[in-house]
């Protein structure tokens, strides 16, 4: 309880500070080295105080706290952007002495501070500072002591959503209001918000010594049920979300395979180690980016797809000009020969990055995701994903069924020596093709290093699901492979919302099983090699 | 392995275990050859007799009314130009396809358009499809007692030891197609036309009334052709044999001038006699020069 | 034709004794190293001794000889039947779990919580036995259930994959499913079974301290006498003519149910029986290692047993046990003498086998047979 | 046919010679000891042992620097047990009864541990096990320089709940369903009981093995949050599947702030693989961490890099120091120092001269090796993740505190021994 008064007396005062217009900076260092060190609650203290006086360098300093950009030493106490040390108390530029120490804050502290900001933001003139600050304020419990500012911020507020947001705000700080018409009036108004902490709060009043007025309690029932409806929508769309997104990385590290395997028929079980080498070709590419080109950082994923595909096919080209094409119609040969060549893959990168996991960092832009609702987020990084998938099925079928190269592929996997009579380079194409479904396999290795680890077993992780979607969709049909990713993403992610995560995985496991009973041949049969043997 | 096989063979299955819940008593001996079944009569003489038969696919005739009887221990050879009907007529006699129109009997008394593919094998008819099929890691003699008729079951199997009679048998056909000397190569090891041979054997191990052979001796070198000419001459009379093939030299082996000939053409009987008369019939003449 | 003609057509390699004298004599030979040198080597002969057996060796070779019952279980299916499981080492895993739960329950009250319950179930706050571990104090019955279990698992699954004519690479692959969510089941501590952690730590067996040296050679000697027996079973069973039947199926499946054998009843029967060996296999191979738990039902420890097969050769019955024997043993040696390399060499050695040894280690001698074109199975 | 069966006896023949071979002594040389190293430097626990096997070389070859132990160098002896649990109980086997190894210093997860233990006390030998782990076990022939529980799970959920910590008052127990995380939380939940948390303000969730798609689970747990009064997370997920989660958790936009996480699996090396920033302020239990200033750790973390350096490790060029490292140090010299105190690599002796032990600790403090139930005394750090991948120290114990294997919180601990009993 102790933090909410603290917070609203910030905000008020806060609040009140903004109207008297003062002079940039009166924090003196005593204040200051208070405020920066010291334990937890001697510092909120010193910062409420410096609040208390409506200090007008106090948003600056705070800001600068929250950055984690203020140095201190015995007497002074420092603001470092860019080792640029300027004075916290003048704010005139000093030089930074070596003593000087990092202040580092802990959760407690950094929502305070947050809190005081978000206090002086309500009423800042940019919209996006104050729809920031409403948002902090949304997140945290209603508090009636909040009242005078926001009455304070809706009166300025021109942005209509943002009022009504306030509005509700409002509502919510009222909510347990003494009047029982305010109350009702804040009912009815918060029975129109999606905000889980509103419905959590509409909850708590329904609890038997909350609310008393009989009326109130139906409205309050009501509106809980209204809102939940709204949080109801989140939930689906998210499990919706989620289950396409699992579908689109399923149908990215099957695609290829669908071509090594479902095409040519090759068991190839080094497929994981290949979609490895894409991820650590994807954090060579990162690290490059880093050292040379620190600025263009965030473009580095655009280089880096192709270079995965490029690196991964040309390791794939190797392969099978090495070992797989002798052990052509011999599929369950592969199995093997691959088998061995993903150990020595794996082993390979241990010895060259080390055994531990390397770091992709996501491109800024791919952090943080859309609130679609107050309870729904689509990660940016998953978007893309679905979006590449997308575009990496589209181009493989493009190729696949309109271009001479697919042409000669589908000949010759179908009936090679008609196709050799005919004139195409058998060996060639196959080369070609495995390397085209080695550099697949290579970009969803790209695609995987934003979403998770980045080790050498990374493909081990991957390699049965994929091999469950090609077969499961049927060899060698690509709509059949779409179907099946999507499929299986939806039905894991749907069974993982009722019977947990394991249970899931199991229950699709048994589905494939007996699913393949019903349909030996997939969800699209095919008449070719790879469908006998 | 050819889907149709595939499916023959499935469905004959099928039948098998209709007959073993069926036929209790049959008990374990429930996989043998299944004579019992319905024994076709063969008082009349007449081991094949197609009448009337007509197939159509989507318009095209490939069948049109057609009509022929073979008897029984007859040989009869059937050429004509492609796509004159002679692999759908085996299909037609195998169960494979059902004619829209007419009848086929096996024997006087089995009605073969009631029949299931299975069942028509177990009567009595086997076909040698064009491929060879043989067991290519066993011997040339496991191939053939694996062909032997007798019980099929699991525990049986087992058990299972060669009789003095069951060798002799397998001897025999050994002999009949000239793989004696071969008897314990792998399949796998015979000339394209050894194998030929090795499966007409298997097919001759199942004791079948009716043969019929859909291009025995495609691939097959002039000398390998001639002795296989050789080994059907000594199976006439023991069985009857439907031979559809374009090699004429063949067929003037087959036939040594007196047996009957016939010819299909659009789906049904064009011409029928010996090789010189039907080479010699001029509307013959046309389908074959002609276009 | 003479009388004599057929009788001389007997392929003698098939027929009459299941064994050559020659092969008997080895046979004999090999039960004696098993059951009489090693056991003095360990027992009589002391340590300090160059002759002495350690028990390292022993155990190993303990291990080594399950996997071998294992690889010659793949063989039969895998090198004689055709099919490709990839999905056995769940069975491995079912028999040894099985075997385990016994030993747990032999643990009795010397467990951490001297409680009747498995320590396992202690964590779990479980108060009684999950009725799975109903009968596990009984030796009988879980001797039993190490047989029945995989027996009815793989009967069930095989029924119903042969019957829709599951073939080929698609079988490989359900079977792997099948392996795979076992595991993930057995992971759960729900399911009973101790989770990850498995079983450990086990005391004795039959009421006899299972760390005793003379308990461990008693082990050793079963196992060796087991893989035997099962050696002399498949060959009574490649040489009969179920076996031909068998690979009859393997070459040309749709002529086998052509000639009216009813390819399903066959395949079921080798799919149970290769189960129930394996089974039996994890059985023997859990109380020498003192450990069953989960991971030996992952996919990659099915996958490895396809592979002792490989390497030794299939369609041969030594091959597998040679293979088995091969493998394992470069593993161990690798893993302590080249610990940050092994996995290449294990890597190479099963690319260089596929590529140069289609019929894997005793296809160098087939090899030099085929050329004089003389029958070449074993 | 024949030949096969010739070869048939060859083999199985051959077994004999094949076992007699793996029995051959190497001779031990007298002027080493020889100390067994078993991580696993393949398989899926490769990604956190690899670095405990250069540690412990590092270990080595300081102590041989300084003169060895007894006068004799150290001489490490290292194997591969491949993640594969039962190969592990081979080749400890294979380490004691073939190399004679004196002691050995390995394992990571519970279920190795468990594996060899038989072995070690059958042939009674010496095992030190680094890591943190669910206590519920006192073996004689093992020391736990790791963690207990009540070591790092414990403070962990207190500070939670104290004020700095955000007066947590609901809490999420996430992990990774194996033993570990299943008999932590079973401690922790009935620790919150004992600090009058209810059941329906505590959430239980567990993902299998290398689970690597958090989005349900995360958005379980915002739902869960937005049930009212602070929410916490305390995540026993396994090292694997953390970056997975954390990056789950900074795209779906959930701060520190709002619900912070408690990690006890997520140090240093795990966080290597993550972008931190968006999971600045999440929380980790350790009892070191490498942010930890002071002398000792400064020199430990000076030749941790020089080793990597001239070992020519991967990790070189951005080395990391982390809880199991320190702990595979200490147990290193602490055996080292229990030898001179014994005069003898004795097993039993070595036990006894274990007793007591003490060792200036990277960590800062002074750890000591309780006189009875062979786990450490250690200090406690909670630290906040920092946009670096570092931890910010925000709270710590006074001192090194007692472990306690048997948890008080586990009704059936009642009454049990804090020391093994003797075998």
């Amino acid at each position: 309880m102790r933090r909410l008064t603290l917070r609203s007396a910030f905000i008020a005062l806060a609040a009140v500070l903004v109207m008297v217009a003062a002079p940039a900076w009166a924090l003196d260092a005593a204040q200051a080295r208070a405020i920066a060190v010291g334990d937890g609650d001697a510092r909120i203290a010193a910062l409420q105080d410096a609040v208390a006086r409506a200090d007008p360098g106090l948003a600056t300093f705070a800001q600068a706290l929250l950055d984690d950009s203020v140095k201190t030493t015995a007497t002074g106490v420092f603001i470092v952007h860019d080792d640029k040390a300027v004075d916290a108390v003048t704010g005139q530029p000093a030089r930074l002495p070596d003593d000087a120490e990092d202040v580092s804050n802990n959760n407690r502290m950094r929502g305070a501070l947050q809190t005081a900001l978000s206090g002086l933001r309500l009423v800042s003139p940019e919209l996006a500072t104050r729809r920031a600050a409403v948002d902090d304020l949304t997140k945290g419990d209603a508090d009636p002591a909040l009242l005078p500012v926001i009455a304070k911020a809706i009166a300025r507020e021109t942005d209509a959503g943002l009022k009504s947001r306030l509005e509700r705000l409002k509502a919510a700080a009222q909510i347990a209001a003494p009047d029982r018409a305010q109350r009702l009036q804040a009912i009815q108004l918060l029975s129109n918000s999606g905000e889980p902490t509103v419905r959590a709060l509409l909850q708590s009043r329904l609890a038997p010594d909350a609310e008393t007025d009989l009326e109130l309690r139906a409205a309050l029932a009501h509106a809980v049920t209204q809102v939940d409806g709204r949080l109801a929508w989140g939930e689906r769309l998210g499990v919706l979300f989620t289950g396409i997104s699992l579908g689109s990385i399923l149908l990215l590290v099957a695609l290829g395979l669908a071509i090594t395997y479902g095409l040519m028929g090759v068991i190839n079980m080094a497929h994981g180690e290949l979609m490895m080498i894409g991820a650590y070709t994807t954090w060579g590419v990162q690290n490059l980016f880093r050292h040379f080109a620190p600025g263009l950082f965030d473009a580095y994923i655009l280089l880096a797809v192709p270079a995965s595909f490029v690196v991964s096919a040309a390791v794939g080209a190797i392969l099978e000009r090495g070992v797989i094409r002798f052990l052509y119609g011999r599929p369950l040969e592969t199995l093997l020969a691959t088998w061995g060549i993903s150990l020595v893959l794996m082993q390979g990168v241990r010895s060259l990055f080390g055994a531990q996991n390397v770091e992709v960092e996501n491109p800024s832009w791919m952090s943080g995701g859309i609130a679609v609702t107050s309870n729904l987020v689509l990660p940016y990084n998953r978007l893309a994903i679905i979006a590449f998938a997308a575009l990496v099925l589209l181009a493989t079928w493009a190729l696949i069924s309109r271009t001479r190269l697919g042409l000669f592929v589908r000949g010759v996997t179908q009936n090679r020596r008609m196709a050799s009579c005919t004139g195409i380079n058998t060996t060639r194409i196959d080369t070609l093709a495995f390397a085209l479904g080695a550099g697949i396999a290579g970009m969803a290795g790209c695609a995987l290093s934003q979403v998770g680890n980045v080790g050498p077993d990374l493909g081990q992780s991957y390699i049965v699901d994929s091999f469950m979607v090609v077969v499961l969709g049927g060899v060698g049909q690509l709509a059949g492979t779409v179907l099946a990713a999507l499929g299986l993403g939806l039905m894991n992610k749907m069974l993982e919302g009722i019977a947990g995560a394991v249970l899931a995985k199991i229950f699709v496991l048994i589905f494939i099983v007996v699913f393949i009973q019903k349909r030996p041949q997939g969800l699209f049969a095919l008449k070719g090699r790879s469908a006998e043997s | 392995m050819t889907p149709d096989l595939q499916e023959a063979g499935t469905a004959l299955l099928e039948r098998h275990h209709q007959q073993a819940v069926a036929a209790a008593s049959a008990g374990g001996a429930s996989f043998g050859r299944l004579m019992h079944a319905s024994e076709p009569d063969f008082a009349h003489g007449v081991a094949l007799y197609l009448d009337e038969i007509s197939v159509s696919f989507d318009g095209f005739k490939a069948l049109n009314s057609l009509s022929l009887a073979i008897d029984v221990g007859e040989m009869r050879c059937i050429i004509g130009p492609n796509g004159a009907g002679k692999t759908t007529m085996m299909d037609v006699i195998t169960g494979k396809t059902r004619p829209d129109s007419g009848h086929a009997h096996f024997g006087s008394n089995i009605d073969l358009l009631r029949l299931r593919e299975p069942q028509i094998v177990s009567a009595g008819i086997c076909r040698k499809f064009q491929k060879p099929t043989v067991y290519e890691e066993l011997s040339v003699f496991e191939n053939l007692e694996l062909a032997l008729q007798n019980d099929r079951g699991v525990r049986a199997a087992l058990f299972a030891r060669l009789s003095g009679p069951q060798r002799e048998r397998i001897a025999e056909i050994l002999q009949l197609v000239h793989l004696l000397p071969e008897a314990h190569r792998i399949a796998g090891l015979l000339s394209h036309g050894q194998k030929q041979w090795l499966e007409i054997g298997m097919l001759l191990a199942q004791e079948p009334v009716l043969l019929l052979l859909d291009e025995p001796v495609a691939g097959m070198t002039d000398e390998e052709t001639e002795r296989t000419a050789e080994l059907f001459l000594t199976l006439v009379g023991k069985h009857s044999l439907v031979v559809v093939e374009h090699d004429m030299k063949f067929v003037d082996m087959l036939t040594q001038g007196r047996r009957k000939v016939t010819v299909l053409h659009e789906g049904s009987v064009l011409a029928e006699g010996t090789l010189a008369e039907v080479q010699s019939n001029t509307q013959v003449i046309d389908v074959y020069l002609g276009r | 034709m003479t009388p004599a003609a057929p009788v001389q057509l007997l392929p003698e390699s098939r027929r009459g004794l299941l064994l050559g004298v020659r092969g008997w004599s080895a046979v004999i030979g090999v039960l004696a190293v098993i059951a009489v040198l090693i056991p003095l080597l360990n027992l009589a002969v002391p340590a300090g001794n160059p002759l002495h057996l350690g028990d390292y060796g022993v155990a190993l070779v303990a291990k080594i000889m399950c996997y071998a019952i294992c690889a010659l279980a793949m063989d039969l299916i895998w090198g004689y039947t055709g099919i490709l499981s990839l999905g056995h080492g769940l069975y491995f895993a079912l028999g040894g779990y099985a075997m385990g739960m016994y030993l747990m329950r032999q643990i009795g009250h010397d467990g951490n919580y001297r409680s009747d319950l498995p320590d396992f179930m202690v964590f779990l706050d479980w108060k009684a036995m999950p009725w799975t571990w109903a009968g596990s104090a009984s030796f009988v019955f879980q001797m039993i259930l190490v047989v029945a279990v995989p027996a009815v698992v793989s009967g069930v699954f095989g029924w119903f994959a042969f019957r829709s004519r599951i073939k080929g690479v698609y079988f490989s692959i359900i079977t792997q499913a099948l392996t795979f969510a076992g595991m993930l089941l057995f992971f759960r501590n729900e399911t009973g079974f101790g989770g990850n952690n498995g079983f450990t730590d086990f005391k004795r067996i039959l009421g006899i301290s299972i760390a005793a040296p003379s308990t461990r050679m008693v082990l050793f000697v079963l196992t060796g006498l087991t893989l035997v027996a099962f050696y002399l079973l498949a060959r009574a069973i490649v040489n009969s003519k179920y076996g031909r039947v068998l690979q009859a199926i393997r070459d040309a499946e749709s002529r086998v149910m052509f000639t009216g054998y009813d390819p399903l009843k066959y395949k079921l029967s080798i799919w149970v029986l290769s189960a129930v060996m394996c089974g039996i296999a994890g059985a023997l191979y859990v109380p020498q290692v003192g450990i069953i738990n989960p991971s030996e039902m992952s996919p990659a420890a099915s996958i490895e047993m396809a592979i002792w097969a490989a390497v030794g050769g299939r369609g041969t019955l030594v091959g597998p046990i040679v293979g088995a024997f091969f493998v394992n043993g470069a593993k161990s040696w690798f893993t302590q003498a080249f610990p940050e390399f092994w996995l290449y060499f294990l890597g190479a050695l099963f690319i260089a086998v596929t590529l140069f040894l289609p019929r894997g280690i005793m296809g160098i001698k087939d090899r030099l047979k085929k050329e004089k074109g003389v029958e070449v199975k074993a | 046919m024949t030949t096969s069966r010739r070869s048939f006896s060859l083999t199985l023949g051959a077994l004999a010679a094949f076992a007699s071979l793996t029995s051959m002594t190497p001779a031990q040389a007298a002027d080493t000891i020889k100390v067994g190293i078993l991580h696993s430097l393949s398989g899926t626990m490769a990604i956190s042992e690899t670095v405990l096997k250069d540690t412990a070389l590092m270990t080595i070859a300081e102590i041989n620097a300084k003169g060895g132990v007894l006068g004799k160098q150290l001489e490490p002896v290292v194997v591969d047990p491949a993640s594969n649990w039962p190969l592990f109980a081979e080749k400890a086997r294979q380490l004691i009864t073939q190399d004679k190894v004196a002691v050995v210093f390995g394992c990571w997860t519970s279920v190795s541990r468990k594996s060899v233990l038989p072995v070690f006390e059958e042939l009674n030998s010496l095992l030190f096990y680094p890591v943190q782990y669910e206590g519920e076990e006192l073996s004689k022939n093992v020391f736990y320089t790791g963690a207990a529980p009540n070591q790092q799970a414990i403070p962990a959920v207190e500070y939670l709940m104290s004020k700095d910590g955000g007066s947590a008052k609901r809490f999420v127990l996430l992990g990774t369903d194996y033993v570990y995380p299943r008999t932590t939380n079973k401690i922790l939940r009935s620790f919150l009981h004992s600090r009058g948390v209810k059941d329906e303000d505590i959430m239980e969730e567990y993902t299998p093995f290398g689970h690597s798609d958090y989005q349900s689970i995360i958005a379980k747990i915002k739902k869960f949050a937005s049930e009212g009064k602070k929410t916490a997370v305390v995540s026993t997920i396994n090292g694997d599947s953390n970056v997975p989660f954390y990056k789950e958790l900074g795209n779906q936009g959930i701060k520190a702030t709002d619900v912070p996480v408690v990690a006890f699996s997520v140090g240093e090396e795990e966080l290597r693989g993550v972008d931190a920033k968006p999971l600045v302020g999440h929380l980790a239990a350790w009892n070191y961490f490498m942010s930890i200033k002071n002398p000792t750790n400064a020199a430990f973390i000076k030749e941790w890099s020089d080793y990597a350096k001239s070992a020519n490790l991967a990790s070189k060029d951005k080395p990391l120091t982390n809880d199991p490292m320190e702990a595979t140090y200490i147990g290193i010299h602490m055996w080292a120092q229990a030898v001179e105190k014994a005069k003898s690599t004795d097993t039993d002796k070595v036990i006894a001269a274990m007793a007591g032990q003490t060792f200036k600790a990277p960590g800062g403090f002074v750890s000591t090796m309780d006189p009875k139930n062979h786990h450490l005394h250690k200090p406690v750090f909670i630290g906040e993740i920092k946009p670096d991948g570092q931890f910010n120290v925000v709270w710590k114990t006074p001192g090194p505190i007692k472990a306690q294997p048997w948890s008080p919180y586990i009704p059936e601990d009642k009454g049990k021994k804090d020391e093994p009993e003797k075998k």
